[in-house]
This record gives C-alpha cells, structure tokens and sequence, in this order.
C-alpha cells in the first residue's frame, strides 16, 4: 500500500517534469533554441498561481502584502498564460542571438527570475516560500480516510497524466504539421527559411511561448500539488535536469522527451533503496548521486541518439561514419 | 561610507578570479565546442588536492597550490580519456549532458574523499593593511597578479604558436585538421591538460580569497560563463575583460543598491551587453 | 508605370572593414528577362545578392522591388514580395529529408500557421505543394532520394536542391548563384531548358555563373562587375565585346 | 543493476512493518525484524555539512553505552535506513515517502529548509518526524502530533541572544545578516524582532546569498551603518567566510558579532583561529546534564568530537527508543502517544536510554533530560529549556550567564 | 604501381556507395575521374586518403599497403587531399589556412617562400591575408583550398573539383598550376565536373557511375567516346 503511495508520488512528479521537457523539445528538438530559462517559466507559473489563490499573509517570516485568494482554475490559467508571456517577452529581446550566446542570455533570464522571488518578499515571501497553497478539489477527497489517503494522490496523477496526454499530442501535431516544418528549418539553418520567405522571428517567439506556456502550466501543478513553494525549488540545475530528459530521450522525439523523463526522474527515486549495509554506507547518498550521473553518461554511452532519437537525422551531413 | 576604491579593488580582485575560470574555460568551450558544466568541478578538485596536502604535509600553501594547479590538469586529460573521448562524434548538447553526469560524479566524488562540509587552507586570517586608503591583502595581489599572467601565456599559446592555430582549426573542421596530418586527438589533450591547469589555478585561488566547498566550482560557474559569454566564446582577451567587467561591476554596484542584488547586475551587464553585440561584447568573437 | 522594372537597384554599397565590396552598384532588371550577372572572383557579386535579398545590410543605396522601397526590409519580407534567392555555397538543411527541403519551398501556405496546424486545416495546400515536389524532384534526379536527409547528398546533389527548393516558391525573381557549379554537364542543359521554360511563363532571372558560355546563351542581358562596380552592362553580344571586362575577367584572351 | 534486488529486499520489510502500522497484533511475526526507523537529513546541499552529525549522533544513541540496540529495545534493535534530503523541499518529500514505503515508524529529521513541505505529507501519512535541527520558528504553531523537535524553536534562542545584546551588553542599534534561507532568516529576523520588544533599533538587514564566493560588500555595507551589533546566523559555511571578510576588513572594531546557535562549537573556533573568534558573542541551548555523558559515548564510539546538532540528534534518537518502550509497540502511533509524556514532567529524570528502560519497565513515568536540552515539550512538540550566552575567550566558549527556561518563554 | 585501389567498398552508416571501384596509377600520372552527380566520385577520394573506413578491397602507395592507414597519417605518406565542399577553416585567418597547409612542414623559409607563390598565383589573396577565410568571397575560398592543398609537396595531389565556383580566367590558371605541378613530378588525382577541359590535360581517364568504375582510356580516347559524351559530358 505504502508503495503504492510512493509510486503515485513519483508518477506526478514524473509528470510535472515531462511536461517541462514536452516545452524543452518544442524550443530544442523541433527549434533548435538553446532555452535555459525553464526553471524560471516553472517558477513563473508555480509563483503566479499560488499568489493568485492564496491569501495575502502576515508574520514575521511569511509577510506578502499580494494575494488574491481566487479560484484554483483562474490561478492554472493565468500561471500558463503569464509563464507563456514571460518567454515571448525573452524571446523578443534574445531571440535573434545565435546558439550558446542565447543558452546564457536565457540561463540569465530564470537566475533574474530566482533572485527576484528570493529577496521580493513583498510578493513571495523570499526565502520562506508560500505555504498553504489550496489544492483543486481537495474537498471531495477527505484526507481521514485512512485506507485511501492515497486518494487524492490518485486524482491528481490522474490529472497530471491527462495534461501530459493532451500536451504530447499537442506538441506532436504541431511538429508534425507545415508549421513544424518551418521550425525545423530554423534548427537547421534559420538562413534557409528566410531566404523562402518565412517571417522567422514570428516562428520563434511562438515556439518560444508555447514551451514557456507549458512549462508555467508544469509549475501551477506543482505548486498545487506540494503544498508549498520556495525559491531553491527553480535552481539551475533543474534546467539542467529537463536538458538531461530532452537529450536522453532523444531530441525532437516527444515520446523521447516523455520517457527521458521517467528515466531521470526513475533513477533519482531508484536509487534512494540502494541498501545501505554496504562497505562505504556512510558515503551512501553521495554514491547514490554519483551513480545517477554515472547513469546519465552511460545511457548516452549506449543510446547516443537518446532512447528515441533519430540516429539517421543526428548522423546527417557528417562526413564520418560515427561508428 | 568606505571609499569607492575599496569596491573597486574587491571589484578586481572578484573580477580575477571570474577572468581566470573564464580564461581556461573559454580554452575548452572554444576549442572543444561544448559547455564543459564539470568545469566547476575540476576548480573545486583543483582546490581540494592542494588542501589534502596542505593539512596532510607542512608545506606552505604556495607550494601545494602548484601541486594542486598541476594534478587538475593531468585529471582533466584523465577525465577526457575516461568520458569525453567516447563521445567525440556527438554533438554540443550530448557533450553538455554528458558533462552534467561527470559533475555529479566528481562533485560527489569530492564528498566522499573530504566530507560535505566546507574547509579552509592552513593560513591565518588577519585584518588587511591598508595602502593608500584600500585595505589589500597579499594573497588578492596574488590572485590578481595570476590572472594576468595566466591571460598572457595563454593568448601567446593561441595567438602565437603553430599549436594554437592547430586548436582552433581542429574546433573548426576536425576532418580537416587530420587531413592536414594534424593528431586531433593529441591537440585535444593539450586542451585539457592546459584549461585543467587554469582550473586548478582559479580553483586554488579561490580557495585561498574564501572557503572550499564541495559546491564551490559548481556555484562559481554562472559569472564565469557570463564572462566567456560577454568576451565572445574562445576569446581569452574577452574572457578576462568580460571577468573584470562582471566583477568590477557587482563589487562597486553594492554602493547604489542591495548586496542582495550583486549577481543580478552581472547578469544584467551580459543581457544588455549581447543585445547590443550579439556576438559578444568584448574582443573578437572567434566563431 | 510599365516602364518600372521589376529590380532596380541604385548605388548600392557595403563595406566589410576597410574592404569596399560593393562600390556604388546600379543595374536594372525588367521583368521577364533573363539577366546575367558575370564578374571575377570577389568582384562583389554574391555580396550584391545579400544586399539584393536583405542578408546583409546596405551601407548606402537603393534595392526597388516593383517600385517600391525595400533596401531596409528583412529578408523574409523580401522574399515575400516574390523575390527568391539560392545560395552559393548551399545550405541544404541537413536533418531534413530531401521532400522536406523541397516542401519548404512552398508559399502562402495556410498549414505554417499554428491553428491551422492545429486543426489540419490546410491539408490541401500541403497536398499541391507536394505534388508539385515530387514533379520538381523527378526533373532535378532526386526523387529516388527523397526520403534521404539533406546532408547526405553529393556536393551536385545539394546544388540542384538548392535550386529545386526556390523553384518551389514559384517567386517573381529568382536569384540563382551559380547554380551550375560542380553539376554535371548532362544535367546542365535540363536546367537551362527549365530556365527558359520559366522564363517563358514570366519568371524573371538574375542568375551569377561563371560558366560564360552558358550565361551568353541564354541571357537577354549581361552585367559585367569588376571590383564591386559595373562595368557594363547590355546584350551579350555587346558585353563580349567589351575589353575592360574581357580583361578584368578572362585575362586578357577569349 | 542489483536494485531490483533492494526493492524486493525492501518491499517485503514494508509490506511486515505496514501490518503493524495500525497497531495490530502482528507482533510476533515482525518480532525478528528490527525495528526501522528513518533518518532524513541533510547530506548533500546547502546544508550538507549537518547530515553527518546527525547520523554520528545517532549511531552514538544506538550503539552507544547504554544506548537503544546495546540494551535492545522491545527484545529487537533499531536499524537506521537513511534518505538525503538534499536540502530541498522536493528531494526531502521524495525521501520521505521512500521511507514511508520502506516501512519506518517514525525518523530523525531534516532542517528548516524542508520542514515546513513535509508537515501535510507526515500527518496524511500518519508518519512522524524528530527533528534535532529545524529551529524555524515557522513551526511555533505547528505540530505535537507528527511533527516534533528536540532544538528549541528560534524564538528561544533569539529571545537569549537579543536579552544579552540588550540587556547585558547594553546595545541599542542591532543589525541582522542571515543567510538567505528559511532556517537563518528565521532566527536572525526573531532576535531583531525581540530586540525591538526590548527597546533596541533595528538598523539594516543583510540577505547573505548562500552560493556566494565572498561577504565582503555585505561586511562593508554593514561598517557603513551605525549598527553596535550585528545578528548574525548563517551555519558554519557561510557564518566561516563572512567571519573571515569581517575579520580582514577590521570591521572588529566597528561592530560585534552574535552568532547563531550552530556555530557555538569548540570545532569552530578551532576551524576559524582562536584569535579570530576571540570576543565574539552567542548564545546555545544551556546543555542539559546528560551532554558531557554523550559527548563521551560519542568520543567512545566515532573517535570525534560531536558536531552542531549532534546533542539534539542524540536526543531524538534516545526519545524514540523510550517511546517505542513506552508504547509497548514499535508502531507509528509511538511517537505521537508517547513523546510528550516521556520529555516532560512528572516523572524519574533519566537522560539515558538504559535508565529509562529500566524505569519504565519498573512501570514509572519518566522525564527525559537530554544531552542538548532537558527536552520538556509544548502542545506544539517544540522543547523549552534554558539557554546560555556565551562568548569567545582564549579558543573557548566561556559562559557569561545562562537564561532560564521561564525567563525566555514568556510572550 | 604508384597508386592502387583494387574493388573498394565503402560507404556511410548502412549505405554503400562506392561498390567495387578500382583505379591505378603509375607515377607521374594525372588522372581525372568523371560521373554524374552522386556517382561516388568524393566518396571513393575520401575513402582513399582514409576519412572513410575501407569496407572491402585494399588500397596500396608507393608499394605499401595504406588500406587502414588513418586521415592524420596519409600526409606522412605523401598523399595530400583537398576536399569538394568543408575545404577551408572558415574561423582561422587566410595565413592560418595556408599554415594549417603546411602544418607537417618543419622549414619556416620554405614556408615563406610556398606562401608567396600562392600569393603570387592567386593575388586576391595577398590583400586578404588576415581575412577570416569564411568571409571570402566563393571563388576566393576555392582558392585558399587549393592554396593550402599546394603548401605541401607531395607525391600525390589529390583534388576534389578545384575548378568549381572560379572565374574562366582562374580556371585556366588552375588547370596551369596543375599541370606545372605535375610536369615537375607530382601525381595528380583529380574529380571534376569541368570535364571536358580535365580530360583535355589528363593522361587518363575513368568514368565512375554507381560507385563503379565503369570505363577508362586516355583523356582523349574519353573525350572521343560518344557513350561518355552522350551520358556524362553534355553537349
Ligand atoms: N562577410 C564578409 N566579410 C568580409 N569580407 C567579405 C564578406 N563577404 C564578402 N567579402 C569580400 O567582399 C568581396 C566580394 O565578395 P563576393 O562574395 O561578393 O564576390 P563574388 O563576386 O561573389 O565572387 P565569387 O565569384 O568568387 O563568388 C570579396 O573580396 C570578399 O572577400
Ligand atoms: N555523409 C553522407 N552520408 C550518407 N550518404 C552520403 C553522404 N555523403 C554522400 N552520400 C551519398 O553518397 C552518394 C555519393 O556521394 P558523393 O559525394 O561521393 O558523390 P559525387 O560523385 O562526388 O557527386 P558530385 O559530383 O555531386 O559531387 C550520394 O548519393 C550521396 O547521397
Ligand atoms: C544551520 C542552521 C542555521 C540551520 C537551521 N537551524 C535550520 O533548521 O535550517
Ligand atoms: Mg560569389
Ligand atoms: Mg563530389
């Protein structure tokens, strides 16, 4: 039973996550854009949604003079449409830089984002983050039911799931249409679409928007999920984590994004039963982090095109046989 | 108020230490072509080495610190030969995942050899002399003086040898550096050997201004990019101004506005910076 | 007017450093002609191209397009007026299928936008778009490579999808840069034919080649330019005979 | 590879321990199996350095003279299966509902940082935690029932530290500089807070970005105003480097130092320089009378001297020992039933686990007294005790005077 | 035999593209291959000089065998190869690309003299000497290709297209150059779609179709042929 709980847990925060690296495939695989801000479109969404649906606060710690206390549903919406917002508006002023120049202008961008809700405590409450955060129809599903605390969790996984279902094949009819066509020929080489007459600027700023969009819808689920909020959950290295899924799945593959993923996420969760009466236990958790980096380089060690990748597209054009 | 010198003079002495992670990175990221996030590590490695022998053995702090700088770059070859080799085809993005990956390793690696905690290298801390109204310490003339130095050699090393041209073509067109009869593999080796040195060096030096830590590279690496970044990628004028400009800026910065806010002004600095040249602000990009 | 060319072009001028590319270039191009634009190595062709189609930026000049302004247009916008450019040295996009290229090259096409991607609504613009592909393809020898990426192809290879992507767009102006380099003699005179043919449907070309003999044979009019100005400018027959750019160009001999 | 292994291992420990959950009579089945207990600390992350101690701590409380597995507790022994929580709210969430899937009762807790994201968790899992480290005072009114502590909540101590700034050291202008997360903040903000009440100023606050590589500017800007003391709290990192650029920048001279709890070690002044530390001010939980006892078991047992945290650690271990005799019952009713009365009075002072064993199976109440605290709890599971100011002289803390429990407790 | 590839099979990923060509030369020689586009033309240079694996068959040189001899070593063996397309640095200075030419030469007088008579052949690139070889014009980068292909001297020259992309007048300057090179004792290999002109100046021919060698005789005999005529050199 226990474990059930557990796997509905890992199966929601899998989820999240997939759908950040559904938008990371948009911006990366079908694109090309080199985005480094989606830790900072998640905090977008999870912070415009939580101070939408709760109530200002006061406190020595937990002072916000903002809140609104509004229906969970307009706090969803909104947090998708601002985080998609937010990333045009980065777009718009980066998008023209080419490649690594735009990796750091964007990684740029969410580390602004981070310091802003750290230390804006009018707005966040900093470093304390915001607790309390409703969760969408929580009063069907008492929480003294014993047996079925898991409940609940049932639910939201379920709710999770169906966004990610909906996103994928979102995304996936997109990148498979003429629209998607113009975005590829931007990866490739953004010379070649304008000399057709593709306004391409307009292209990226919608690719650019619907990953961010989606990555702010990511970040509502969270905050709704987890109660609770705060600043050190939208470091770096979650970016990092979302690039991590997006390339081991295999870039430009959304089920590759998807299942890239669960990889990440699984490996994380898989190795906290590492059993700990082994020679070194008391280095455990940082054998537990060395092997999940281990598995990183070595599941691209034996899938270098990603667990979904196309091998043909990545071995296109080079002169070698890359044996 | 302190005298706007003494910002200024923490300004360069921050700005050295961002310019030479930036300089041997932008050695690596030029030439190799891939964002190198296991770089911090080889700093903190860089750092640690030269502790373990600092309290293992009586010897000075200078001393072990060239151990130290020299141990990081035959590990860097060593990490090269283990990991990045196997993915030489690959492209930019792998290398950079790849990279992640060899982080956590090391980092962790780091964890397991020292402890999690954060250390300090056996020398006294004592209230700064004061020139000319600045208070400076001998160990921040130090870290200027080396970044300097380490800027000159490597400009020379690229700019001036057969070697160097030998790098940049290989990062251009490796196919066609081999059939010139150029040993790409060698040249690649160099690379590392010589921005591991740098690493080691800016990890050791930074060690020495503040305190080690497992996280110290790791959390060192976004100025350090931003500086690569703003000098235009493989650049190493560029990178070294870039370094001073973020350094210096943040430092003085805190006069007008919270100490709270000194990373967002760097950041800001290369947001504007490359949206007026997008290919870099300082120097001539190489690619 | 009738009499406003289709391209005109007036004192254009690019510098890179200190080196003057283009110097004050002025030619026309009327519409349906069939234009040669002939000249050394650097003599500043390509770069009139880019200046032509908006890759790169004018220092000075004028580029008109039916009459109308565009010198400080993007390329995209240009191009959307109906003039089309290929590229020298090609740009194939690698990690697109040969189709895909070809596809690409398809105009007003409803399907690039997102709620119609969404809603599979331009399904049968894509479907003449690949019609005409496919047709495009069998003349250029590519159709059995459709299915191959780009970057796969022969170096002729890549510059006959160069061409057959911008014969997609079915523009106004094509642009074409040495389209003939490093193609096979035999393939070489199906593209001539397929030039006059859309030259006889209204097509216009201003087409670099340094295949002169090719370029007099089919031009109504040829361009001499010798370090970025015009020499001259007129009927082949005329150009052939001119000494300054038999000089410049073919040193001196015939 | 050999993880598909360990989830079975696990699963069936799981599946034996889920059984006795509720509290039913499968005692005998689960008699052989230890009793597992989690630990979910702080290895890895900004907090890292604390993870250690605490299981240091811990084994010293098991394996220790007189501790729970030496003496055996309900005819078993404990086993500790550890979770990191990486310092962060998501990861500490994820080792929490391993360790509820592994089976645990109860377990030792992580820090402030995490905290308050696990108080819904542990209450719909009906799974306890004792943390020997979350001084938020985020957690005043929280608690009693799954969520527990054995280090006071901030407010103590900042009540301690701002009295002796105010009172004994006669300061009027306080400066506060804490480490920009949940666990300093709270402690710095609570001092300034008190020393408002006491009639002190406030001047400035400083947000130290944990990531930074120096607190130079923060130094100067804090010399700039006209602050006598500062408050300044930001564990041993952090609290290390800014002592450092305050010591460079002769800033000694223009204000003193009160540090946080955390860094009140020998070890510290011993990592920092005896005449760096010299003079500075700080107060700790007065140390209950067990502390010199566990500082030898823990000498006795890891060869090192304990570290921050490391007493309150002990404390939470021994106490959960004593619930699970108490109880009668490993289960994870134990700790919600039984912590309140074994840490409180009435009952026989005891401040080991063997006396307490002893006692309660001679079927009297007991009163723990701890290694870090007496361990007397309020409604909300928080511990009171006395605290003591202190300072640095000659490479040691020196007690100036010790505040009483009442005297900090009042509102 | 000088040069000798015998039923060479190579090709990329699952493809094979050339499939059982052959070619042989003696020393001394300038040999031209021609075929229609995609024929295997560059595929089957690459594989000789060793960027690509050889599959099948065996090439030999100078009377050693060099089948897996590596891209790196061929120059060693006296083998210099310039590419149809990628064949310059475009990052690296003109000079820098001439010095990568010479990169195995030790002498820095010969050096300085190899540069001046490429400067001297082709003088648009004296005023361009620190220009980024990328920002050349087309005709200018074929140029320092085939500068940097000429800073050696090798045994064999092997050049993929050098005409492509240059006006007529330096496309009689090329073909002069190469014939200079080779009348001074260089073997010369060479791939063009000019083929009429290549076949001209060449002591041979071969005709390569689908990765085959189809037919080969002198230049001339080639250029008489109306099969050759009517399927690979147009009217
Ligand atoms: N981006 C650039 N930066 C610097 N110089 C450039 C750049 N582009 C072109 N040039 C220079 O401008 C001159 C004209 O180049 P352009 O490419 O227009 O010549 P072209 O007539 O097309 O020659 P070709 O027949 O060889 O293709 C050349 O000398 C070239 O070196
Ligand atoms: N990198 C590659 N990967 C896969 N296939 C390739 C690659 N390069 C070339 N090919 C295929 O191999 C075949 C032969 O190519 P090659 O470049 O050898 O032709 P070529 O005879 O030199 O033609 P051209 O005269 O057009 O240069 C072509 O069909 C091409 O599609
Ligand atoms: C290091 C200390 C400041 C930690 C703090 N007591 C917390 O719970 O996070
Ligand atoms: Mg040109
Ligand atoms: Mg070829």
């Amino acid at each position: 039973m226990s474990y059930a709980t557990l796997l509905v847990t890992v199966g929601i925060i899998a989820g999240i996550y997939a759908l950040l690296a559904i938008g990371m495939n948009m911006h990366w695989g079908d694109t090309g854009l080199l985005n480094f801000a989606h830790a900072g479109f998640f905090a977008v969404g999870a912070y415009t949604t939580t101070i939408l649906t709760t109530p200002a606060a006061d406190g020595l710690l937990a002072e916000r003079t903002i809140g609104f206390d509004l229906p969970i549903v307009a706090g969803i919406v909104v947090a998708t449409v601002l985080a998609a917002v937010v990333g045009v508006v980065i777009a718009l002023t980066s998008i023209r830089l080419e490649g690594d120049y735009l990796a750091m202008v964007t990684l740029s961008a969410a580390e602004i984002v981070r310091l802003l809700i750290t230390n804006e405590s009018w707005l966040t409450s900093g470093a304390q983050g915001i607790k309390n955060i409703p969760r969408p129809a929580s009063g069907a599903f008492p929480l003294d039911l014993g047996a079925f605390v898991a409940g609940y969790d049932l639910f939201y996984l379920v709710l999770v799931l169906g966004l990610v279902g909906g996103s994928y094949a979102f995304f996936e009819r997109l990148s498979a249409s003429p629209f998607g066509r113009v975005l590829h020929a931007i990866r490739e080489d953004e010379a070649v679409p304008r000399a057709l007459g593709k306004r391409t600027p307009l292209f990226k700023l919608k690719s650019f928007g619907l990953g961010a969009g989606i990555a702010g819808l990511a970040g509502a689920l969270w905050a709704h999920f987890f109660f609770a909020i705060t600043p050190t959950m939208f470091l770096p290295s979650l970016t990092f984590s979302v690039w991590a899924a997006v390339i081991i799945g295999g870039a430009g593959s959304y089920v590759g994004a998807i299942l890239g993923t669960v990889f990440i996420v699984g490996i994380r969760q898989v190795t906290r039963f590492l059993p700990s009466d082994i020679p070194l236990s008391a280095e455990l958790p940082f054998i537990r982090l060395m092997l999940i980096g281990a598995a990183l380089i070595l599941v691209l060690y034996y899938r270098p095109q990603g667990l979904l990748g196309d091998e043909e597209r990545m071995a296109a054009g080079q002169s070698l046989e890359g044996e | 108020m302190a005298a706007i010198t003494q910002f200024i003079w923490f300004g360069l002495v921050s700005g050295s230490l961002i310019a030479l992670g930036a300089l041997g990175l932008t050695l690596i990221f030029g030439i190799l072509d891939f964002i190198n996030i296991a770089y911090g590590e080889y700093m903190a490695l860089g750092a640690f080495i030269a502790y373990g022998l600092n309290t293992s053995t009586e010897l000075p702090i200078y001393a072990v610190a060239v151990v130290g700088l020299f141990a990081t770059g035959p590990l860097a070859v060593a990490m090269d030969k283990l990991v990045f080799q196997h993915f030489r085809d690959r492209s930019s993005i792998v290398l950079l995942v790849v990279s992640i990956g060899l982080a956590f390793i090391l980092r962790n690696l780091i964890r397991v050899i020292w402890g999690s905690g954060s250390k300090r290298f056996d020398v006294p801390i004592e209230a700064a002399p004061t020139y000319f109204g600045v208070q400076i310490l001998a160990d921040q003339v130090a870290i200027v003086a080396l970044s300097l130095v380490a800027l000159g050699v490597t400009f020379l090393l690229l700019r001036r040898t057969d070697i160097g041209v030998a790098m940049r073509a290989a990062s251009d067109d490796t196919d066609l550096a081999q059939l010139r009869g150029v040993d790409t593999e060698r040249l690649v080796t160099y690379v590392w050997l010589v921005g591991g040195i740098i690493a080691g060096l800016a990890g050791v030096m930074l060690g020495l201004d503040g305190q080690l830590r497992p996280t110290m590279g790791f959390l060192a690496l976004i100025p350090i990019f931003a500086a690569v970044i703003l000098g235009g990628i493989g650049d190493p004028v560029g990178a070294v101004v870039g370094g001073y400009a973020i350094g210096l800026l943040q430092e003085v910065s805190v006069i007008v506005i919270p100490t709270e806010y000194k990373p967002l002004v760097g950041l800001a600095l290369l947001v504007v910076g490359l949206l007026v040249r997008p290919d870099g602000v300082f120097g001539e990009a190489t690619r | 007017m009738s009499t406003e060319p289709l391209l005109a072009v007036e004192d254009l001028q690019k510098t890179f450093g200190g080196l003057v590319a283009v110097d004050g270039a002025s030619f026309q191009v009327e519409k349906g002609s069939v234009v040669g634009l002939i000249g050394p190595n650097g003599a500043g062709k390509s770069t009139t191209f880019n200046l032509i189609t908006g890759f790169y930026d004018a220092d000075d000049g004028s580029v008109r397009f039916r009459g109308e302004e565009v010198v400080d247009e993007p390329p995209e916008e240009r191009a959307q007026r109906g003039m089309v450019r290929t590229f020298q040295i090609t740009r194939e996009l690698t990690g697109m299928k040969v189709g895909q290229n070809m596809r690409l090259g398809g105009q007003s096409h409803d399907g690039e936008k997102v709620v119609h991607a969404l809603a599979g609504s331009a399904s049968d613009r894509e479907a003449e778009i690949g019609e005409r592909a496919e047709e495009l393809l069998k003349e250029l020898e590519l159709w059995e490579l459709r299915d191959e990426y780009a970057g796969n192809l022969s170096g002729g290879q890549r510059k006959l999808l160069e061409l057959g992507r911008v014969l997609m767009a079915e523009p106004d102006l094509l642009l074409l840069d040495e389209p003939m380099a490093g193609v096979n003699p035999s393939l070489t005179d199906d593209i001539i034919e397929k030039i006059h043919d859309l030259s006889d449907r209204g097509i216009t070309f201003l087409i670099v080649e340094h295949d002169v003999d090719m370029i007099m044979n089919i031009s109504d009019k040829v361009i001499g330019m010798h370090q970025g100005r015009v020499l001259t400018s007129g009927p082949p027959s005329v150009v052939q005979d001119d000494d300054e750019l038999l000089e410049a160009y073919f040193g001196g001999e015939v | 590879t050999g993880d598909s292994d360990s989830d079975t291992d696990a699963g069936s420990g799981g599946d034996g321990s889920d059984g006795g959950d509720e509290g039913s009579g499968d005692g005998g089945d689960g008699g052989s199996q230890a009793i597992k207990v989690g630990n979910l600390s702080p290895f890895s992350g900004g907090l890292g350095w604390i993870g250690p101690n605490s299981r240091r701590a811990v084994t010293t409380a098991l394996e220790g003279e007189g501790g729970v597995n030496t003496e055996g507790v309900l005819d078993n022994t404990v086993e500790i299966v550890e979770q990191d929580s990486e310092t962060k709210p998501q990861p500490a969430i994820s080792g929490f509902k391993t360790l509820d899937s592994q089976g645990v009762v109860t377990m030792v807790g992580p820090s402030s940082t995490v905290m308050p994201s696990l108080v819904d968790p542990a209450q719909n899992a009906g799974l306890s935690i004792v943390s020997p480290m979350t001084g938020t005072i985020q957690l005043n009114d929280t608690g009693g029932e799954y969520i527990w502590r054995t280090v006071p909540s901030d407010s103590i101590g900042a009540r301690a530290q701002a009295k002796f700034a105010y009172e004994e050291l006669g300061y009027r202008k306080m400066a506060l500089a804490y480490k920009n997360d949940k666990g300093s903040q709270s402690f710095s903000k609570a001092s300034g807070e008190h020393f408002k009440f006491l009639g002190g100023e406030v001047v400035t606050e400083v947000a130290l970005d944990p990531g930074a590589s120096s607190y130079r500017s923060a130094v100067q800007k804090l010399q700039d105003t006209d602050a006598e003391v500062v408050s300044m709290t930001a564990g041993t990192e952090v609290a290390g480097l800014f002592i450092k650029n305050y010591v460079e920048a002769g800033a000694k001279e223009d204000y003193q130092l009160t540090l946080g709890n955390d860094v009140l070690t020998p070890d510290f002044i011993e990592e920092m320089g005896a005449d760096v530390m010299e003079g500075m001010v700080g107060q700790a939980p007065a140390p209950g009378p067990a502390y010199d006892q566990f500082r030898e078991k823990h000498n006795a047992v890891h060869d090192k001297e304990p570290g921050p945290f490391a007493a309150s650690a002990y404390d939470a271990m021994t106490l959960i020992g004593l619930a699970f005799v108490a109880e009668g019952e490993a289960t994870r009713e134990a700790v919600p039933n039984q912590l309140g009365t074994i840490g409180n009075a009435p009952g026989k002072k005891v401040s080991s686990f063997a006396e307490g064993k002893k006692a309660l199976e001679n079927g009297e109440e007991i009163n723990y007294v701890g290694a870090g605290n007496p361990q007397n709890f309020d409604e909300e599971g928080d511990p009171l005790g006395p605290f003591s100011a202190l300072r640095a002289k000659d490479g040691s803390w020196e007690k100036v005077l010790t505040y009483s429990a009442e005297e900090l407790a009042q509102d | 035999m000088f040069l000798e590839a015998e039923d060479l099979v190579s090709g990329y990923g699952d493809a094979i593209i050339v499939n059982g060509a052959s070619l042989s030369m003696t020393e001394g020689e300038m040999v031209t291959i021609i075929g229609p586009n995609g024929a295997g033309k560059s595929t089957f240079l690459k594989t000789i000089v060793g960027l690509l694996r050889v599959r099948d068959g065996h090439v030999s040189f100078k009377g050693e065998d060099i089948t897996d001899v590596a891209a790196d070593d061929a120059i060693d063996h006296g083998l210099c190869f310039v590419p149809q397309v990628d064949n310059i640095f475009p990052n690296l200075t003109v000079m820098e690309n001439l010095r990568m030419g010479a990169w195995s030469l030790d002498d820095e007088a010969v050096f300085e003299e190899r540069v001046s008579q490429v400067y001297e052949r082709f003088p648009e690139l004296e005023d361009r000497t620190e220009t980024l070889a990328g920002n050349l014009s087309g005709g200018q980068q074929q140029m320092v290709a085939m500068g940097a292909g000429l800073m050696l001297d090798p045994d064999l020259l092997i050049l993929d297209e050098p005409s492509a992309g240059l006006a007529p007048d330096l496309v009689d300057e090329m073909f002069e150059k190469i014939t200079e090179i080779n009348d001074k004792g260089t073997s010369i290999l060479m791939v063009e779609q000019n083929a009429r002109r290549a076949l001209a100046e060449s002591d041979r021919g071969i005709v390569l179709d689908m990765g085959e060698s189809r037919m080969q005789g002198t230049g001339a005999e080639l250029l008489e042929s109306e099969e050759v005529a009517e399927l690979y050199l147009g009217t």
